[in-house]
């Protein structure tokens, strides 16, 4: 997949984009102003970001509880997320959802999901779907390390495998799943090597490479629309922030936090390439990251300023035409 | 209407080829369905004439209902075969947590035009796996539907209702009733869900009822008929939502009522029927609501057990004269 | 007795530390336990007291749940924590088709000790998936010990007499009610499985509840007592078995009932309760029996809207009211 | 392992008693004389005598619906199994459970299961209590070809390779999940070869040859017991009868069923070594099958003279200690 400067550029701004959600999700989380808990996926923009820039608008995504990345990345609307984190009546979800069910069904996002491994079954339902409407589509499905050990993943791999389905399974792999490294509980120690259970290819990419994400991940995604049915990519990533905004994190030290942030940070990273290649100058990352920010602070204020629900809607959607 | 005597087996094959005919995006999709035709042949000659859209799965139900809603979110209307009623515990995930909360949880974008059909019920000696009746699991899950047909007339005009329907459908079939015959109309009809039907008529007392019961209370109707009873039956056949009005309209009439089913008492629908029948008819009832339900024990193998445990015919007519107290 | 003031964590806790030194057959197994003492730190201080006997488990909640089972079943007392009550639907064969059933089925050789613990319930906007109260799931499926407590007196008796049970028992606690603090004894005492408790006296009418509806009705009882009337709180702490004995004590006193939960109302453990009321007690009851739930919809994230779905002080005074006919 | 001369001809006997048991069994459910439904393991006797002639009577067996044969092997006695199947009150489970749930916990049998895939958790559990009660013993499970496509077969051997179980995964590979080809559901071909997903060992067997399943079985077991982890052993086998007895078996041909049945009977196969090696004379086989034979026979008179329970009894064995 040949990609022009402009698209790096595009990458770029995404992950940008991404980061800055996050980052300004989280300060309105710690000052109370946003419900319930969020998973923040700050570190990991690469793999969503390189991820669905392999995918077309009507291909499709099943995400996770750490979704906020993939829904940007598929082209959602901050400002609707937004909304939909403060639970406003113009949410994504009509405030029903809140952070971990953000969905736009307009936009291939099949929805994120509470339940870790509870996006295996939508996705091999969507390639099944593709396969008898006979479209070119392709499905994909997020996935963390720790998901990787639920037994849809296994039914999910098999299936897609067994009837050839144009899936991807995308894992990231932060090295943990929560308080529990990988290193304990993936017996194995490899998401992209159990692919050998099943006959099909499993890749590994460097998750903080977004060139990387995207090469490898538009291989899969080729090689599904091409009707050779599914594989694993394993994108190795780490998480900067707790698992939830609020994790007091005593399952690792701070020095390999700060080492990874150093070392692994995937937009620091991207950054450095753009540079060295002659196509972002200080100069104009300070005008896009300005830009973004901009675009962030106003999906946020858009978000909080937004009306909420009156109370008896709460009793709407429960039927399709009921 | 012309009509044949058919069984619900028949009568469910013939519904799903008419609608399999009308719209392509319906497909059937479980384990072992296309060499036998479904292990209750259930899907006669389907396979045969939709190619490619009866489709046999490995032996992942989890998998296999969530790919069924992950379809239905994708343009197609799913049929799901679970094989047994029981193996619903193998996906409770995909039936409750996504199935059943993706059209409200993201404020109504997403429909889930998904059937999930399974035998339920027991009485065949199948054991405390294969014989369960679980239906107010369903029925406690926001989100879905749930179909309980009794005669083969109902099975077909209500497979046909549930396939149009854009929200998530359980559809029980119990296992008895497959080789059940009944009148059933050659022409093309719906019966909307949500909608009871009497099954008999009769001025003294209202027993509510469905699936494999119906036909246990019908029988003993016939009893309590020597005894001067008259009991008017109603079969609710759709169980969420399900049709208060008619339940209403008859203990208005007979001021009496039993709920019979064969699911486990204790936590079953009977306590839904019989509490808000005391909530909403208080005034109206000149005696308590008796609920009959199996005994609150895992259903047994052994005949002579498994019949102990299901509510039998004489347990009906014993509680419909307790109703009445003519015990 | 000596008695400190502390909460449902800290009593969860001691009597699991209690109760762990006296057999060390119990462990306890679940996802992320050993980093922070269980997701609520409900298990402080055990990971290092008892070292190997609190064990991280990876994200396989079918087979967590089942292998508490096995692990029943060769000679140890497990205590399964399934992180949210929510991830029951991943584990329900193993609850509901092996634990539930293995002692029967096999005709009593088997004893299955296990304690699957779970946080249930609402108002945390953790939206649908997070927030839900499943209970009578449970307590529809015979050979299974519910409980569901709401003081940090009845976690500290009721865990360990669960614990002590040689049959599954799941055992709620209310992720709202962590936090809440109240008198526990430091002696060691046990409360017996399926016995009520009378959390409030008073002559006019029976509210009978359970976990975190405890408070609300405790609450709304102080709002009647404004208006002249006295309601008598009964806390089930246990629903199956449960306390229908001091059920109907009550009612013959009161002669009015008003059942609270906050499960959602159609289909829930309500509609057992006020159905038996009615069925039993028929003769007591000046008024119909009223139930109070969620309403019908899966649990909304915006708070605005889950406070509205979720049963209030504002809707127990009402539903009072109405039963009393003060409305 | 060695083996003795006295050793095989046990091996032998018992298989011959499964089959009388099950040849039996199906006699009588063809007169409908057994209620419910069997599932029979005729053709599959040298992977269930050869997995439990490596095991200590204090080892851990989870079965399936097709247990019998895993039953009698481990030690249960056929009176009682007939019985149960009777539903007698005398019954291993006093007529509540039927073929499909029979269990011995004095022998270690923890129960077949109706349940395709049931057994896995269990024997995890098995497992972990062994290793936290410090004993040597070792837990199998029994499951077919079709049940490693379930989710528990990859959560069960992910735990197991985690917390290095004492733990084996017999698979029976009889190419058939009920009416459903192993060659069209299992992905990859092959329930061995998954073991490369979890860094365990999976070894095949000849399923038919009682001598090697006792031998791989054997090894898997040593490892096991010596606090080496678990593996899988797949034992290909076939079955000589449908699914269940009834079964119109449309999806295999006459000519198949046939052509194993004359070159794959384990029973057959393992008399002709035996009458090689010299140990078992044409007469000497005759005398043991008479005797298999008659105790059988016996066993089934037993089962059906036995008494019923009285209905009442449905209600006991709810609760221990009620
Ligand atoms: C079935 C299920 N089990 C447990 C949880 C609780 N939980 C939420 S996220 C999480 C960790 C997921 O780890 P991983 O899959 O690696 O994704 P990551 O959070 O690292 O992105 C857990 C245990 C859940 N939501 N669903
Ligand atoms: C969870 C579950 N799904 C489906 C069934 C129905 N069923 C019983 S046996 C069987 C086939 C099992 O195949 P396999 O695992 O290969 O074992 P085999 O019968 O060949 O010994 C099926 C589908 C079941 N009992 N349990
Ligand atoms: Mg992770
Ligand atoms: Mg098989």
């Amino acid at each position: 997949m040949k990609i022009t400067k402009g698209e790096k550029l595009a990458l770029y701004k995404k992950m940008l984009t991404v980061r800055a959600f996050e980052e300004k999700a989280g300060e309105l989380f710690a000052q109370n102003l946003i419900p319930g808990f969020i998973h923040l996926s700050i570190g990991e923009e690469a793999s969503s970001v390189g991820t669905c820039s392999a995918l077309r608008q009507d291909d499709y995504v099943a995400s996770t509880h750490r979704g906020h990345g993939h829904l940007i990345a598929k082209g959602a609307d901050p400002k609707r997320m937004f909304a939909e984190l403060f639970g406003r009546k113009t949410g994504y979800c009509k405030g029903k959802g809140g952070s971990m069910h953000i969905a736009d069904f307009s936009l291939g996002i099949l929805g994120a999901n509470g339940v870790v491994g509870g996006g295996f079954p939508i996705i091999i339902g969507a390639g099944l779907s593709i396969k008898l409407r006979k479209t070119d589509q392709v499905g994909v499905v997020f996935f963390g390390d720790g998901a990787a050990n639920r037994g849809t993943f296994h039914e999910a791999v098999n299936m897609a495998a067994v009837w050839k389905l144009p899936v991807v399974f995308v894992c990231e792999n932060n090295l943990y799943a929560s308080t529990t490294p990988s290193a304990y509980s993936l017996a194995g120690g490899s998401v992209a090597k159990r692919a050998c259970a099943y006959g099909i290819p499993g890749y590994v990419a460097n998750g903080d490479d977004v060139l990387e994400v995207r090469k490898t991940v538009s291989l899969a995604v080729e090689q599904a629309r091409e009707g050779k049915g599914p594989s694993i990519v394993e994108n190795k990533t780490y998480r900067f922030r707790g698992h939830f905004e609020g994790d007091p994190q005593k399952y690792r030290t701070k020095d390999e936090i700060e080492d990874f942030m150093k070392k692994h940070d995937p937009i620091e990273l991207f950054r450095a390439v753009l540079a060295a290649e002659g196509i972002l100058s200080p100069k104009g990352d300070k005008e896009t990251r300005d830009e973004v920010t901009a675009m962030i602070e106003d999906a946020a204020r858009y978000g909080q300023e937004e009306p909420l629900p009156q109370p008896e809607e709460a009793l709407e959607d429960l039927y399709v035409n009921p | 209407m012309t009509e044949r005597i058919i069984s619900c087996t028949d009568a469910l094959a013939e519904a799903l080829g008419e609608e399999m005919e009308r719209d392509e995006t319906i497909f059937i999709i479980g384990e072992d369905l296309t060499a036998h035709d479904g292990i209750f042949g259930q899907f006669k000659g389907l396979h045969a004439r939709f190619p490619g859209r009866v489709i046999d799965s490995p032996i992942s139900e989890t998998c296999l209902v969530g790919a069924g809603v992950g379809s239905a979110l994708t343009g197609m209307r799913p049929l799901v075969d679970l094989h047994f009623a029981d193996f619903f515990t193998t996906a409770m995930d995909e039936i409750a947590n996504q199935a059943a909360k993706i059209h409200y949880m993201f404020g109504g974008q997403a429909r889930i035009p998904i059937v999930i059909w399974a035998p339920d019920g027991g009485g065949l000696s199948a054991a405390a796996q294969h014989s369960q009746s679980l239906e107010n699991w369903f029925i406690h899950t926001p989100g879905l539907k749930v179909v309980v047909p009794s005669a083969p007339a109902d099975v077909k005009g209500l497979i046909k209702s549930a396939l149009r329907d854009d929200n998530p459908v359980v559809f029980f079939q119990h296992k008895r009733l497959f080789a059940q015959k009944g009148p059933v109309p050659e022409e093309e009809y719906l019966i909307p869900l949500g909608k009871g039907d009497i099954k008999r008529h009769g001025a003294d007392i209202t027993i509510i009822t469905y699936s494999r019961m119906t036909y246990f209370c019908l029988e003993a109707a016939e009893q309590l008929k020597n005894e001067g009873i008259e009991a008017e039956i109603i079969d609710l056949r759709t169980l969420k939502p399900y049709d208060f009005d008619l339940i209403a309209a008859s203990i208005k009439k007979t001021f009496h009522a039993l709920v019979v089913h064969e699911a486990c008492l204790t936590g079953g629908f009977g306590g839904e029927i019989a509490a808000r029948i005391g909530e909403e008819l208080f005034d109206y009832l000149d005696a308590p609501v008796v609920r009959i339900g199996a005994k609150d024990v895992p259903v047994p193998f052994s005949p002579v057990l498994e019949r102990y445990v299901l509510p039998q015919v004489e347990d009906i007519v014993a509680g419909a004269k307790r109703v009445l107290n003519r015990a």
